[in-house]
């Protein structure tokens, strides 16, 4: 006897794409239905993503055998803690960019109202497919359907967005082949695709070159979807000139959802005594310093703010990786194993996703990409701006909000591995924010443009419609609010069970 | 040098997929033609796929169609799961390639050439960003 | 030795107080009148309830709230509440009140621009100062500290002139440099010796003493105090006086420096304990680093010619005391060093509201144009002198009192040097402030504005009044009276809860 | 004139090949890729042979939007009757439980066949629209082609 919620896995994957297909057909025969398909599924995915994480805590992981077949030789999903709480995030996020996008995309794409939400829905079941899925070969499908339809999204504003689109088209077609070549060479040794099966037939061949390169490659491929610092180059432009949402969303689940893929295989494929064996993690960690500063400073130098945030998304992918990277050696809970990285990847989706549909309200109202425009903006659009100064301030890393708590975690943890040098790195890389961030703040708030500014029809609101700022505002609130919670330790349990999972620390 | 030769051509599939992704690698790397970019890339690409079904094969082996007769008579045939794996990855890797030839052929339509540092140039040239609200036009 | 406890919800009452009215402010923006009372009132109700904290703590309990427990292991969100703790809350909450009417006077003689900004953020930043002010361990502390570093922004760069924006630029840039230190110092604290709970005795002594490592360890946490303004991090403070005088007098008179110099002496008296910092000999290097400060900040004073930024390096000078204090170590000297804390707040902040008045009645901003402000303006710079006397430490003023403890201090610890360097900077006192009141008093105006600056012409009286208020308990608190004993009887139990279970 | 009467003998005969083709995908070599462009082909013939004018009389975009929705319900739906078939017994894409026949194994077999058909129809109805898409050069549809790699 299956149970109902241990259906919800593959439902919400193949309801997606089957609304997808529906909002196709839909669209054709009124335009304005097609956001209430989409709207209508992702509620349904939100809620059943609920009812699987109260499962998985209540009653142990969902292991769900597509057809009957019995792994290692059918397809099989599973749930656990740590997909469970990645697919709340992302299903979130996408929930509320939906919200936002429905005067948004009206705005900015009037044409292609129905082929954005059917390529957004696609969007989410191939996103959806990465993380509710057990099996690596699977796992690959799924990141090219959420490529491939990122591509097409990024694409839709046209002229510069279409190079952009192409280079991460190039570059993110490398790093799934090369993700399948890691894929390939598994095979080749174990015979077997099953991610459970994969990581109890690996152990005998840990030290055999064929495996070490097929984590070099699954590494390096899996590196470019999520722009770790090296590999980023296609990021900046890609959200830069992405429709805001989906800037939203690619920085803060695509990028993100391509970290759990490397956290499931680094920990569930080839588990923790692997990643003892070779110093990956700390390389991992130190090229995660790098990308910190570096994304820091570039960011300082971008007149254009998207582009500015999406250099901030490279510095906080580093600050992922990096507590990624301390995952093994920092091991007192509540700061050890994975719980930083985590944390910062849901605390990274509010902030960014935040900042992004801001960043989309400027443009949307009044076409205002560069930062040296936002004269006075604080007083035509105070709400926006509000949420948009909750969000900075959080990236800053004012307590209490978000961007503190995932600050103070990883602080404490790098203190635990006694790597001092990244204590600095990520002080010194919360002042580089204050830096970027402050500027665009003050200028929204304080700087007057000359004589001219003070006319007083400048002063006059200009604020975007509801429909967008409620959304801004669920997540900007949401960046206090959940700093508090994480204070309280209420989602904690979770990311305990995931750690338990892994065997990164026992509970006492 | 004899043992060296066999050592390659023992597994010379290998080679031949080593070459060709450094083909498909450098077609991507070094060609400014939008187009042979997209070519370059389904060289690598295609050259992954050989690696997994050369993966599969067996010598000798017969193609994978289970029945009775073969059963009895003990053919070896081969691998079939690579196969499937790859049809998979080849309709992945036609659905990427759709979509870039379409970014190419918008990116013709915008610019009037497909090559790409002649796109870099046109694109700084024109008003930084805000402009392209309405695409197409 | 553990005090005896009482869990109540007064201080996150009191801390909701100003979080509350900030909304309100915001919400109530259109109208000045409304949105004014909420301020008022959320400033009373918040002095009354901190006020009503004081018989307990005086009867030497210790009141606790928490709201979040474990958010690290060992490590609580909320507040308790000791003497030393309520001593500078009862500093803050009530100069609140009496900055409250001063800014509505000051901001509507004015017709400053954004007044609701301005409200919101004051509000906030008390919320800030307060919550430094009864937080029961480091982290907390950290929390309000930062909240009172932002809030405070748009107070400093108000204006919004160049010279305001870079005023705020370099303030930011200064304290949450500071800020960024003080996080990694608790996070160090924490990882040594798993809690960062204040306690009378220190927490850092339950671990084996490794001198190289609190050493740097306390240099860390010194810079992370930026607040307190000390020489060689001085220089954001005269900056930051391009705020609206109201601003200058209770952020960088009483809530903000003060919150860095409190900061200095939890972490000095409540993390290291006296005990540990005398084995490590740092509280000699505290207290000659603040002698640096108390002699410097005195001689750039005397080279200021604008009034407010005299005042600013005047209140570098005077922290210093409260640093140097504490940096003694002995009884006198930490008794000397909190009894500063209000006296001078009550002090400081008459003279910058008298600089404020000036500014709003005369428009004058410069010592050298005062002349004869003391006949059109008798009441204004009557407080004044009252306050420049108090900082000089002339007897009535109460002023005189902590620098005296001070002095004992300085002879229970034995240095004569930092005697003598007390009496140095006192006498720079006096010659940084007897020239102001000579030109107010004494000197002529030039004949052309004879005749006009002849009339009297005080500020508002929203604005008087509070002026006249502190000037006078500034007196009141030298002598025996209920309101002095409240202050003396909290730094008496503060210092014998310190003093090793005496 | 030769390729039109050609073509009209012709196509009849591709398209049942296709057929063939799909509906033998999951016991021997075939399957809904190799007939769907097998199907498609009879188009392309059919345009080259009658013009792009007349090969969009006959096969409209609309037609052809529906047709890879259609696809791809099938492929979906089938996997879902499964579950409401055998009550939430079986899991998805368990065909065995779908009551085609009374036979566990021969209801597998035909929920595949019913699959093949899915993705043939989906695969001819793109490979059919990304041929006018090249050949009507008109505005790109680079959103529409991804739809089928779902499949």
């Amino acid at each position: 006897m299956v149970s109902l919620v241990e259906h919800l896995p593959i439902l919400i994957v193949v309801l997606s794409l089957l609304s997808a297909i529906t909002i196709l057909i839909a669209g054709w025969i009124h335009r304005r239905t097609a956001w209430f398909i989409s709207l209508g599924t992702l509620l349904f995915q939100f809620i059943s993503s609920l009812f699987i994480l109260e499962y998985v805590l209540t009653r142990g992981s969902i292991r769900y055998r597509l057809g009957g077949w019995v792994p290692p030789w059918g397809i099989e999903y599973v749930m656990d803690p740590l997909n469970s709480y990645v697919l709340i995030i992302l299903l979130f996020l996408a929930l509320i960019c939906l919200l936002y996008s429905k005067k948004n995309i009206e705005h900015e794409l009037p044409e292609k109202v129905v082929s954005f939400y059917t390529v957004y829905q696609l969007l989410i079941t191939g996103l959806c497919g990465i993380v509710v899925t057990g099996d690596i070969f699977n796992m690959y499908v799924f990141i090219e359907i959420a490529s491939l339809s990122a591509y097409a999204l990024i694409a839709s504003r046209g002229k510069i967005a279409l190079r952009a689109s192409f280079t991460y088209l190039v570059l993110g077609s490398i790093g799934a082949c090369f993700f399948l070549l890691g894929i390939g060479f598994l095979y080749a040794i174990t015979g077997s695709l099953n991610m459970h099966d994969l990581s109890l037939l690996l152990p005998p061949f840990y030290k055999n070159r064929v495996v070490i390169a097929a984590f070099a490659f699954i590494l390096v491929g899996l590196s470019i979807k999520m722009a770790l610092f090296p590999l980023h180059t296609w990021l900046p432009d890609a959200h830069a000139f992405a429709p805001s949402e989906i800037s939203a969303m690619l920085s803060g689940i695509i990028i993100e959802v391509s970290t759990y893929a490397f956290i499931r295989v680094a920990f569930s494929v080839f588990t923790p005594p692997f990643l003892g064996l070779f110093p990956i993690l700390e390389i991992l960690s130190w090229l995660a310093a790098i990308a910190i500063l570096f994304g820091s400073v570039l960011a300082i130098t971008q007149r254009n703010l998207k582009r500015m945030l999406a250099y901030s998304s490279v510095a906080n992918m580093g600050y992922i990786v990096l507590a990624l990277g301390l995952s093994l050696s920092a091991t007192t809970p509540p700061w050890g194993g994975l719980n930083p990285a985590l944390m910062h990847i849901l605390n990274h989706a509010l902030m960014k996703g935040c900042l992004f549909l801001a960043a989309g309200g400027f443009i949307y109202k009044a076409e205002l990409w560069d930062i040296d425009q936002f004269y006075q903006l604080g007083k035509k659009m105070p709400y926006t701006c509000a949420a948009f100064v909750i969000a900075a301030l959080s990236m800053i890393g004012i307590p209490p909000s978000v961007g503190f708590v995932s600050k103070l975690y990883i602080i404490l943890a790098s203190i635990e591995a006694k790597q001092f040098f990244f204590v600095a790195v990520l002080l010194l890389s919360s002042l580089l924010n204050l830096i970027y961030f402050w500027r665009v703040i003050e200028t929204m708030y304080m700087k007057t443009q000359g004589e001219e500014g003070h006319e007083p029809s400048s002063y006059s609101k200009h604020e975007i419609p509801m429909g967008m700022l409620i959304p801004i505002w669920i997540l900007s609130s949401l960046c206090i609010l959940m700093g508090i919670f994480w204070l309280a330790k209420i989602p904690m349990p979770i990311l305990d069970r995931v750690n338990l999972l892994f065997g990164l620390f026992q509970k006492p | 040098m004899e043992w060296f030769l066999a050592k390659i051509f023992a597994k010379y599939n290998y080679w031949v997929f080593i070459l060709l992704m450094l083909i498909g690698f450098y077609g991507i790397v070094a060609k400014e033609n939008l187009i042979k970019k997209i070519l370059g890339l389904n060289i690598f690409q295609t050259a992954i796929f050989l690696y997994f079904i050369s993966l599969g094969a067996v010598k000798g082996g017969t193609a994978p169609i289970v029945d009775e007769t073969i059963i009895q008579k003990g053919y070896i045939y081969t691998n079939p799961l690579p196969h499937v794996l790859i049809l998979t990855a080849i309709v992945v890797s036609v659905a990427t390639t759709a979509v870039a030839l379409s970014l190419v052929i918008r990116m013709h339509r915008e610019y009037g050439t497909i090559e790409e540092s002649e796109i870099i140039e046109k694109s700084l040239r024109e008003p930084p960003h805000g402009e392209n609200s309405k695409p197409g036009t | 030795m553990t005090e005896p406890v009482i869990e109540s919800l007064k201080p996150t009452w009191a801390l909701l107080c100003p979080a509350l009215s900030s909304v309100l402010i915001l919400l109530s923006g259109k109208r000045p009148n409304l949105r004014e009372t909420w301020t008022i009132l959320a400033s009373l109700i918040q002095f009354i309830l901190v006020l009503s904290m004081a018989p307990w703590v005086t009867q030497g309990y210790i009141i606790e709230s928490y709201l979040f427990r474990d958010i690290l292991p060992q490590v609580h969100f909320g507040f308790r509440v000791d003497a030393f703790g309520l001593l500078f809350a009862l500093t803050a909450s009530f100069l609140w009140i009496l900055v409250s009417l001063y800014s509505i006077g000051y901001m509507r003689a004015l017709k400053e621009h954004a007044q609701t900004r301005y409200y919101f953020c004051f509000a906030l930043a008390i919320l800030g100062a307060m919550g430094v002010a009864l937080s029961g361990n480091l982290v907390t502390l950290f929390v309000f500290y930062e909240i009172l570093t932002i809030s405070t922004y748009p107070l400093v760069a108000h204006e919004q002139s160049q010279e305001a924006l870079f005023a705020g630029r370099k303030y930011l840039a200064y304290l949450l440099t500071s800020g960024v230190f003080l996080l990694a110092a608790i996070a160090w604290t924490y990882s040594l010796v798993g809690t960062t709970d204040f306690s009378p005795k220190g927490i850092l002594n339950s671990i084996p003493p490794l001198p190289s490592t609190l050493s740097i360890l306390f240099v860390l946490f010194i810079l992370g105090f930026m607040k307190a303004a000390y020489i060689p991090f001085h220089s954001w403070l005269p900056t930051a006086m391009v705020a609206p005088t109201p601003v200058s007098a209770l952020l960088h008179a009483v809530a903000v420096v003060k919150a860095g110099v409190f900061g200095i002496v939890r972490m000095v008296c409540y993390v290291y304990g006296i005990d540990l910092l005398k084995q490590l000999g740092l509280g000699t290097l505290l207290s000659s680093f603040a002698a640096i400060t108390m002699i410097g900040a005195s001689l750039f004073a005397i080279a200021q010619d604008n009034l407010k930024r005299r005042l600013a390096y005047s209140t570098i000078s005077q922290l210093s005391f409260i640093i140097f204090g504490v940096g003694l170590l002995t009884p006198m000297g930490i008794t000397g060093a909190m009894i500063h804390i209000p006296f001078h707040g009550l002090m400081k902040i008459t003279l910058f509201l008298c600089a404020g008045s000036i500014l709003v009645a005369s428009g004058k901003k410069n010592i050298s144009e005062l002349e004869g402000i003391g006949r059109t303006m008798p009441y204004t710079m009557f407080a004044f002198l009252i306050g420049s006397f108090g900082m000089c430490g002339v007897p009535p003023v109460s002023g005189f009192l902590s620098k005296w403890l001070l002095g004992l201090g300085t002879l229970e610890s034995g240095n004569g040097v930092f005697l003598f360097l007390l009496l140095l900077s006192s006498f720079l006192d006096v010659v940084y402030f007897f020239p102001i009141i000579y030109i107010a008093f004494f000197s002529h105006p030039l004949d052309g504005i004879k005749k006009d600056g002849q009339k009297r012409r005080e500020a508002p009286l929203s604005m008087t009044i509070p002026l006249s208020v502190t000037a006078l308990l500034s007196i009141i608190v030298t002598f025996p009276n209920p309101l002095a004993n409240i202050l003396f009887n909290l730094v008496k139990i503060a210092v014998r809860q310190l003093g090793g279970g005496g | 004139m030769i390729v039109e009467t050609v073509s009209r003998v012709m196509i009849p005969f591709i398209q049942l090949f296709a057929l063939y083709v799909i509906v033998h995908g999951a016991g021997g070599p075939g399957g809904g890729f190799q007939g769907g462009v097998v199907f498609a082909s009879s188009f392309i013939l059919y345009v080259i042979a009658f013009g792009l004018a007349g090969g969009r009389k006959r096969f409209p975009e609309s037609v052809n939007t529906l047709f890879s929705s259609l696809g791809l319900y099938i492929y979906g739906g089938i996997g879902l009757l499964a579950i409401l078939f055998s009550k939430g017994m079986a899991q998805y894409l368990n065909y065995g439980f779908i009551p085609f026949t009374s036979h566990f194994e021969e209801n597998r077999a035909l929920g595949m066949d019913f699959v093949e058909m899915g993705i043939g129809i989906t695969v001819m109805a793109i490979i059919a629209s990304i041929f006018f898409d090249l050949a009507e050069k008109e505005e790109g549809k680079g959103e529409k082609e991804n739809s089928w790699n779902g499949s």
